[in-house]
């Protein structure tokens, strides 16, 4: 089912993308179905394993479900410290 | 938790944590190092998500808490460009015993590292620039995504 | 390694630790606390016999460089009457990683709290006082022994 | 064999002895002798095992041996930081 969503990208991801966040129509049921087609589309080699997700600001993982109107944050390994 | 443009300064945040009650007081700071892997690093540049980065920076601190009985605890990490030298990021903990604010401090940090959405490009001295990747990602052999000319 | 009988302050400690190639710093200090073994405590006296205090001081120093890849030790210890609050001791180490400066500043506080000749004793808010163990006597459930009257 | 030695005290054994220092002559070899037989003059209690000494200013071991002229300094448990 096609979904409206907001995706936001960080650091390496928001140059690979060009832009820091896209609103998309997509058809997705997870948050690694989105990172999965936004990969392809960005050509982005990082694994999944490597990376982190929010949505909607809290943390979540790969197999959440995204809904319609969902914005989803798209985390490269992230290096604090 | 909390993410900060200015200068870290550790002496006025460890007042912050003194108590009549707390024997020990365990403190880290990350410094701005000239080299890493092997190259000179010129300066550093965060990246910090700060909603999502405080969020998570309270549950790391909150897991502390419930791990160790401690008296106080507090953590602070920088934004935006640092110098070489410049403290990045900061915990402080005081206890009654040592034992535990040495084991809550390094919880801290090591959870921070690995969990806050926090990114930083290394400036090299040779010109080029490069993200750096996660401490544990750099376990699998997986380190630099560079990228050149900025 | 040094002796005091002033204030120790550990913002100017910190700052002889300063390296371009440092990326960690870890410090700890030992504060008076308000209580010990269930009674109140109103101040501390540090007795320090200065001269094998310090050489052994620099030993355990000299031991924590060989085990550890450390760019910068300092460890301070107040002699004399202390009150609640005020730091009995402090010790700070910087190192490329933190792994070695948490290392090695644990290190550094364990044998220097079992090894130099340095005892303190309790003066409580009852009006007793007494001699502390040390810790490992403690451990043998052999720990205070109390004069009454001063 | 008798020697002159100087023994030093130190926060508890300062007190049970009721000074800091003191000339003695003893028939003593090693460190721990001079431990044994000033426990029992001073009515100490304190186990060996728990004390330390050094011999005129070095760290030393209870089976350092004490020649004439030494200056032993008994350490009751230390307790620092």
């Amino acid at each position: 089912m096609t979904k409206l969503i907001k995706v936001r990208y960080f650091a390496g991801f928001r140059e690979s993308a060009g832009t820091d966040e896209e609103e998309l129509s997509m058809d997705v049921s997870t948050a690694g179905d989105v990172f999965a087609q936004l990969q392809h589309r960005h050509g982005s080699s990082e694994p999944l394993g490597h990376c982190k997700v929010a949505i909607n600001d809290e943390m979540a993982d790969w197999d959440s479900s995204v809904k319609e109107g969902d914005t989803v944050l798209l985390f490269p390994p992230v290096a604090g410290g | 938790m909390k993410i900060t443009a200015d200068s870290i300064e550790p002496d006025k945040l460890r007042d912050d944590l003194l108590d009549r009650g707390a024997g020990a007081y365990v403190s880290f700071e990350g410094w701005i190092r000239d080299h890493n892997d092997g190259q000179k690093v010129q300066r550093l540049e965060y990246e910090v998500y700060e909603p999502v980065a405080i969020k998570e920076g309270e549950k790391v601190i909150e897991e502390a808490k419930k791990k160790f009985p401690l008296l106080h605890v507090a953590c602070v990490h920088r934004s935006g460009l640092l110098e070489i030298g410049e403290c990045a990021v900061w915990v402080g903990v005081t206890s009654a015993h040592r034992d535990e604010a040495f084991a809550a401090c390094r919880y801290i940090i090591d959870q921070v590292k690995v969990r806050l959405p926090i990114w930083k490009k290394e400036h090299y001295v040779e010109g080029h620039s490069g993200w750096v990747n996660c401490e544990r990602c750099a376990e699998h052999g997986h380190k630099h995504s560079v990228v050149t000319g900025n």
